[in-house]
């Protein structure tokens, strides 16, 4: 019989030697150049740290690569950080370029690290998409793979931003990974109503729950008794696949509707301003797989923007709080359809209640 | 069935590392693997996901750790008919050894189709892709080399720390020591879900967030101090030498105006005033560190829009003192998941509950003190209760 | 009977019918609602007011809402 | 019953002049206002209004402007078994000749109490204290004499403006002009109630919005310019000799850094950033003003609390010319009006049912386009329609 | 039979000379002193200003005094400010002092007008209270004058204020007179359930539209069918009284209940920061005529914490928004009771979502 609840490994057991040693006893950093950290303890010791990008997708092979890397310059030991990059940690500088270059060999970009003035774009959170999740109204690996080819300059510092930029992507508005406060978000979206399957209906779902799970009351029971089933009011859906997630005849997917919105100007980090939601500038973008043209172009487009017109230190979402949301469209030169304009729940703190704002 | 993948080859090339790459990698060895690509080929031809809905599979004894997975077309993709994931908790600050991790790549090269999330966004690592057979060969093999299952399904999800103490300076608190202690200590919360829906708890070692628990999780720590920050005037002196803007750089952009340039020297002439945003901090790591006197912030309520839109955490303990066996926390903490669970409808979140009760009652429930610190401003709206 | 008149008097049958015990003053609305498929909204509210001027109807206002009855119902 | 009223009487003394001292004056000439006294005696001592709820009265034809009043205990009070107000609408920017003064005093000491509101919050001359038979030959007695009644219940009530143009150097429109127009084209729908609730409308000269508008009308007016703000430079350097610290009382303050010194100049340097707050033109009246090709912002929807919380109107039109005879606006209202009066329920004011049908469909239905300047940011949950 | 829908006289045949001959052509104006101002025309016309202090409800003799002073100094016109003023219009600048004199002789204090640094206390909005409305919490006149009394010196001048303030009153939470963006508002506030009238209920009102008025749906049809009648649910009641505006037998007063809230920090111009809303500081103080002591004192108070604390030119909005309402509450020496925050529709947007807070 085996053990249950055993929980994680202690961490404690994971820590390499300088760690354990100065533990809680940190003084100060540097950015030595892009992906690239020295710590120094109070101790005096030191620990540099390599930062790689991953695609997240991997196999244990790659696994291994990491491990033989870190087995020759870091005594065994390697860390992931918060958005999915591998971590190289070793007391020793001499092997900070060593390890830049068998990563380079393994084809992973060093980088991503720095959050004032000349950062560098992290990697990517992401979610399943097609590769795993039923609900995914875009793809995520694939879209996140066409965006960092795009991207890639800014990762690993040959192109700097004015500050720290979290680039996200949810395949659904479920919004895996918690996206909804990002610099730029990429969102999965459907655009259609679900396409019921009255069949299934009948064998796996409890129509008064299906109904009850709609947070718009679009859902009625079929008008004919004799269908077991519900109809659903176009005019009231707003493709939330919350009935998908109590019923799986209610699917949304949808070739020619499903694809993309994007948002904007998020944050989390408490640094000069408080966190801030992002919002939403493009409403729809088409699924164009494999390189999602139109998605990569306007992300892309963004950042320029974004890096041409921003302060020094100065966040998506700060920048765009200065200039003010209406010199963002006009700058990026994005249209503004009224689906931008909040008719949820919260709406009503969305509207300018002033009579300051640009003429731009 | 047409062999050929074109589209997802194209994803082999580019400067970015390719998990297409990775797919074939992984499908040398795993014929699961090779359907997989077929899968994402059709996908992307379709501009569909082939997934059906859930579908519950389990290991014995738990009711999360595992996401059921079936394609829609078997017969044409029979390698992928059933392709579950799963979650398996991760050591906190995602730190490891090789051996650790090469046991993983081994039991999963072994039992699953070799391909991973490293790591999911909850945090777990992800294997991704076991048939309905495999599940508990899998996890019993990984639970005998010490690794366990994290949440998913009405439980407490796998809480997560940022670096914190194990490299970071600024960590106002052992991040690592209360993860691992609180994942520890509610076992049972993570593996047999007794919720009315998810819940989640992340912590960060200071204003920063580098979890950004503030965004994604219902229980938040965030680090913060209650004295003054500490300034070394000589290292003050070394940026400014280097002609560091220190004026337009960080003192422009200071919130509150509490720290200034006074005859060269920079000074926190208004300490009352400062909020512990971590601006000049992060902008002169060897000139100024945050106090002594450290603890953390409870903040509580953050989550995706399901359903009514995304919501930040919101503060519930502005200081709090975070040192072991954290027994005020963890007394907190379930407080609030009694009321939660008393109160809550299935699929509410503990924002959504608070939303729905009103914050007045939540506080009064858990039997916390108001302050002004929890809020913006005041209520504008004249409808309050003394009933 | 001129059309105005008329239209007066449908008015006057309307609050006929639809006044019962508990439920004797309505809005504006309520009757250009439902008579609005005959005639002209416009016309419809200036009959309303127009009665009122005869006495065959009277206002009833809250001060911040105002509605519409019949004489004994005031 | 007890004829002192000492609690009253205590407020006759003071700095400020006195309401009991005006009520004295008036109790001389009439009774009711002898009566008003012992009724205001009554709540001091009870701490509650002695007024009864509602009672309906109007005059001939019309179906607001008097607000039904009868006191609780008329056996003790019956001078003021019934005491009515009345509400008369002003001329714009409540400018008066003294002889339409005098005559409103003379009509009001003969059929009603002698006191007023000078004015009411709505801007009309409240007559307060009418017996019911006094309603009609009061109100006969006025209009004869030129005046007529305001607004009350559910129709249009008084629209306002600023004193504007008549003696404002800031006025972007004739305020006047234009709330004059509105008035008398609208006595209809300001006598008789034909809407879901009440309606207001004002127009402010400038974004100082000196009535108000932006806080207390479904359709707020409010002035703006579309160019440059102009700026006078040896005004400029008056200002700056009289040793106005200009740098920190002005540039400092501009919410967007448009304004600036430059050499002692005082410079619009991002004109494009301005957002015609007015701050720099307030303090430097002298050296700053608005442009020259003026108009108005359009908000709607502000309100007070009842019932889903005080609500501030929210822009609708950025820029329109404002010019007679006004046709746009009044085109503009009317197809608000319509909207409203359809969909509306009872008691629901114009931004109680933009919240509940949403911005979007509100917009559509009044075919206006949606622009940037209506929000302060887009959305941020992800539900939105295309259906 | 007289004529109906005349509408107002037209404001042109009320404008003195001097405005009709410069009507939207002023230049610039002047505040020469607390309640006196001049304004010039392109022409170089002058216009002189002189306000006074009125109690809003007067007597017709008040009125005609009013006129005597126009008619002596000011060719026989006059006019209001949208917060109840009377203002004396003349192009003579000799004629200042003695309207002064004039007004003071009829015990009215000039003053009331600047908005910036050294600004007047303008008089206060208020509204019927026990004078003649049915719904009033509180009084109106009886409680502005008390507070007038006390914060005279703020209208004429003797003491000044960081900024325009705008103090507002309102004897009930309709707000009439909008008083919900004001510097200071002073709420007539019930505490209490309505005490139903069984017998009036019966007679005067329609028991379905009772029950729909109420916003927390409170109201039930009574337990007892034999009695026409309906029960508040005690926990759920906010005493808004929206029941008794559509049926007299649910009276909310209540003499031990009702009181009054102080609401701080709204402004309704654009200068500078957007209008805002002003936010419950203190839910109840009881209601103590004739003098109200405790509401007088601690808007008093309010006063002057402002006044020491605010920088130049800061409306009291701005200083809270600057230094944040942790240290209003700390500088105030006001408590923070629940009733503060808000549990109302928008809370959710009022709590604080950031680790930027002060200690203190
Ligand atoms: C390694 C990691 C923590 C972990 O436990 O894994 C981490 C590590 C550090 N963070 Fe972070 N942050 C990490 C995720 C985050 C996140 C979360 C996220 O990105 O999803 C945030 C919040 C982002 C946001 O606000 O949206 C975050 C906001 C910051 C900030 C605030 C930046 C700002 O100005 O807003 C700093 C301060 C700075 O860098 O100046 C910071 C600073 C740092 C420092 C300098 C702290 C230190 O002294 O070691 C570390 C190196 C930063 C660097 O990359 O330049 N870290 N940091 C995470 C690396 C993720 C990655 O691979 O990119
Ligand atoms: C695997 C993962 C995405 C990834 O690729 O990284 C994931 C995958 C799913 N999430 Fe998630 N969520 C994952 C992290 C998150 C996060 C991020 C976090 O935990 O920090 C969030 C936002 C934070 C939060 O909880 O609010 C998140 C918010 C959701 C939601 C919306 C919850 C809400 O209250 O708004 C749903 C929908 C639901 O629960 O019905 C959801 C539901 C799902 C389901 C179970 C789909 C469903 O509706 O049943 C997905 C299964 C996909 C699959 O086929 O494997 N997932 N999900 C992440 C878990 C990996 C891990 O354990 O490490
Ligand atoms: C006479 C009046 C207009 C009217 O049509 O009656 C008026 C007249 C002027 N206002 Fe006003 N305002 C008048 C009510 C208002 C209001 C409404 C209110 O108080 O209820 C506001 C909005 C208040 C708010 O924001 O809460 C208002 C916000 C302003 C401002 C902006 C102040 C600020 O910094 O926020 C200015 C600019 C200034 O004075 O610097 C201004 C400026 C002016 C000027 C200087 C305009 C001018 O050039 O003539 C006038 C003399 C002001 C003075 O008293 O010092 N006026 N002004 C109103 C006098 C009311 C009274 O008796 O006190
Ligand atoms: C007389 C006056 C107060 C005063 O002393 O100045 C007043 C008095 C009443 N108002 Fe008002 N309102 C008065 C200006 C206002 C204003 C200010 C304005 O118009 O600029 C407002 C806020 C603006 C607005 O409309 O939102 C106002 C918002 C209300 C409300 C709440 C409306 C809302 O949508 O939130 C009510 C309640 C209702 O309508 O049921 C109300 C209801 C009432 C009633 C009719 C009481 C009732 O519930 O039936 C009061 C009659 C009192 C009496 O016995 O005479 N009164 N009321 C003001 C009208 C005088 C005039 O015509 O000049
Ligand atoms: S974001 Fe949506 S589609 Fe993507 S993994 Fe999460 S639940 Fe699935
Ligand atoms: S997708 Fe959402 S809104 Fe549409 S029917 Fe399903 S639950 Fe309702
Ligand atoms: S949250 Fe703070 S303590 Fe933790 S890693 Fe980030 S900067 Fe360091
Ligand atoms: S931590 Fe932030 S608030 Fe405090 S002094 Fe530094 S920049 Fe200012
Ligand atoms: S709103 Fe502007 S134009 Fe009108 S009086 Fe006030 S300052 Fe003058
Ligand atoms: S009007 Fe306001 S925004 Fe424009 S320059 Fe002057 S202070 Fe700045
Ligand atoms: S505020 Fe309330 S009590 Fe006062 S007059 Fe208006 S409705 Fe009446
Ligand atoms: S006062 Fe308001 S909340 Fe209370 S019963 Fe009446 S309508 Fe309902």
């Amino acid at each position: 019989m085996c053990p249950t609840d055993v929980g994680p490994p202690d961490f404690k057991t994971m820590l390499p030697d300088v760690i354990k040693k100065n533990y809680g006893k940190w003084k100060y950093h540097e950015i030595l150049k892009p992906g690239v950290m020295k710590h120094v303890a109070e101790s005096g010791d030191e620990l540099y740290t390599v930062r790689a990008g991953s695609p997240k997708l991997v196999s244990t092979d790659f696994i291994r690569d990491l491990c033989n890397v870190a087995d020759k310059y870091c005594d065994g030991h390697l860390r992931f950080t918060s958005r999915y990059n591998p971590e190289f940690l070793t007391p020793k500088k001499e092997n900070v370029e060593p390890i830049i270059k068998e990563l380079n060999k393994l084809g992973l970009p060093v980088g991503g690290t720095g959050s004032g003035p000349g950062a560098c774009l992290s990697n990517v959170i992401h979610t399943q998409g097609w590769i795993h999740c039923h609900g995914a109204a875009s793809d995520a690996s694939g879209i996140v793979k066409a965006l960092m080819d795009e991207l890639y300059d800014y990762f690993v510092g040959k192109k700097t931003l004015p500050a720290k930029t979290r680039l996200s992507l949810a395949c659904c508005l479920n919004m895996c990974g918690a996206i909804h406060a990002s610099d730029v978000a990429v969102v999965g979206m459907h655009t259609r109503i679900p396409n019921i399957d009255h069949e299934k209906m009948r064998a796996m779902c409890e129509i008064p729950t299906v109904a009850a799970s709609c947070p718009t009351k679009a859902i009625r029971r079929h008008p004919d008794p004799n269908i077991k089933s519900v109809v659903v009011d176009e005019t009231k859906c707003m493709y939330c696949g919350n009935c998908f997630t109590v019923c799986p005849a209610m699917p949304l997917a949808n070739a020619e509707g499903d694809g993309v919105a994007i948002f904007v100007g998020g944050k989390v980090s408490n640094a000069r301003k408080p966190p801030m939601f992002s919002r939403v500038v493009v409403p729809h973008l088409p699924n164009n797989p494999p390189r999602w043209p139109e998605v990569v172009n306007t992300v892309k487009h963004i950042f320029e923007v974004y890096a041409d017109n921003a302060r020094m230190g100065e966040r998506m979402g700060e920048w765009i709080q200065r200039v003010g949301w209406e010199r963002f469209f006009k700058l990026t030169d994005l249209p503004f359809p009224v689906q931008l304009i909040d008719d949820f729940e919260l709406a009503r703190d969305t509207f300018r209640s002033t009579t300051q704002f640009k003429w731009t | 069935m047409e062999d050929k993948t074109p589209m997802v080859d194209e994803l082999e090339k580019g400067p970015w590392p390719s998990y297409v790459k990775e797919l074939k990698r992984a499908a040398k060895k795993h014929d699961s693997v090779k359907d997989l690509i077929k899968v994402q080929e059709r996908s992307f031809q379709r501009k569909m996901t082939q997934w059906k809905h859930g579908g519950i599979v389990g290991v014995k004894g738990y009711g999360g750790g595992v996401i059921g997975r079936y394609v829609q077309n078997p017969e044409e993709f029979p390698n992928v008919a059933a392709f579950h994931t799963m979650r398996v908790n991760h050591p906190s600050g995602w730190f490891y050894d090789t051996k650790a991790l090469r046991t993983i790549c081994d039991i999963w090269d072994k039992h699953g189709s070799g391909m991973t999330n490293f790591h999911g966004s909850t945090g777990d690592i992800i294997l991704l892709g076991c048939t309905t057979e495999e599940l508990q060969p899998t996890f019993d093999e990984l639970s005998e080399h010490g690794f366990d299952l994290g949440g998913s399904g009405s439980d407490l999800r796998s809480p997560t720390a940022c670096v914190g103490p194990g490299r970071c300076e600024w960590a106002c608190f052992d991040t690592l020591g209360l993860i691992y202690d609180i994942t520890k200590t509610y076992q049972m919360e993570l593996h047999r879900p007794p919720y009315p829906y998810k819940t989640k708890i992340k912590a960060s070692g200071c204003p920063n967030d580098c979890v950004a628990a503030i965004a994604r999780s219902d229980f938040s720590l965030i680090g913060t101090w209650r004295d003054n920050l500490r300034i070394d005037q000589n290292a003050v002196k070394e940026y400014a030498d280097k002609k560091f803007d220190i004026q337009r750089l960080v003192v422009a952009k200071c919130p509150t105006e509490a720290i200034e340039l006074v005859k060269g020297k920079l000074e926190l002439t208004h300490p009352e005033d400062c909020v512990r945003c971590m601006h000049c901090i992060n902008l002169m790591p060897k000139a100024i560190r945050p106090g002594v006197d450290t603890g953390a912030t409870i903040l509580v309520g953050a989550k995706a829009p399901i359903i009514h839109g995304a919501v930040l955490s919101t503060v519930l303990i502005p200081f709090i003192k975070v040192q072991p066996p954290y027994t005020e926390i963890k007394q907190l903490w379930e407080k609030i998941m009694e009321w939660w669970d008393e109160n809550g409808k299935t699929r509410e979140r503990l924002a959504e509950l608070i939303d729905r009760m009103g914050m007045p009652a939540f506080l009064k429930a858990i039997d916390v003190e108001p302050c002004p610190q929890m809020v913006n401003t005041p209520r504008a709206n004249p409808y309050f209760f003394w009933g | 009977m001129s059309n105005d008149e008329e239209l007066k008097q449908k008015v006057i049958e309307w609050f006929q019918k639809h006044s019962k015990e508990g439920h004797t003053k309505f809005y504006m609305k309520d009757v250009v609602h439902d008579l609005c498929g005959q005639y002209e909204k416009r016309a419809i509210q200036k009959a309303m007011n127009d009665c009122t001027v005869d006495g065959t109807l009277k206002y009833w206002s809250t001060g911040s809402s105002t509605m519409f009855c019949l004489p004994e119902n005031f």
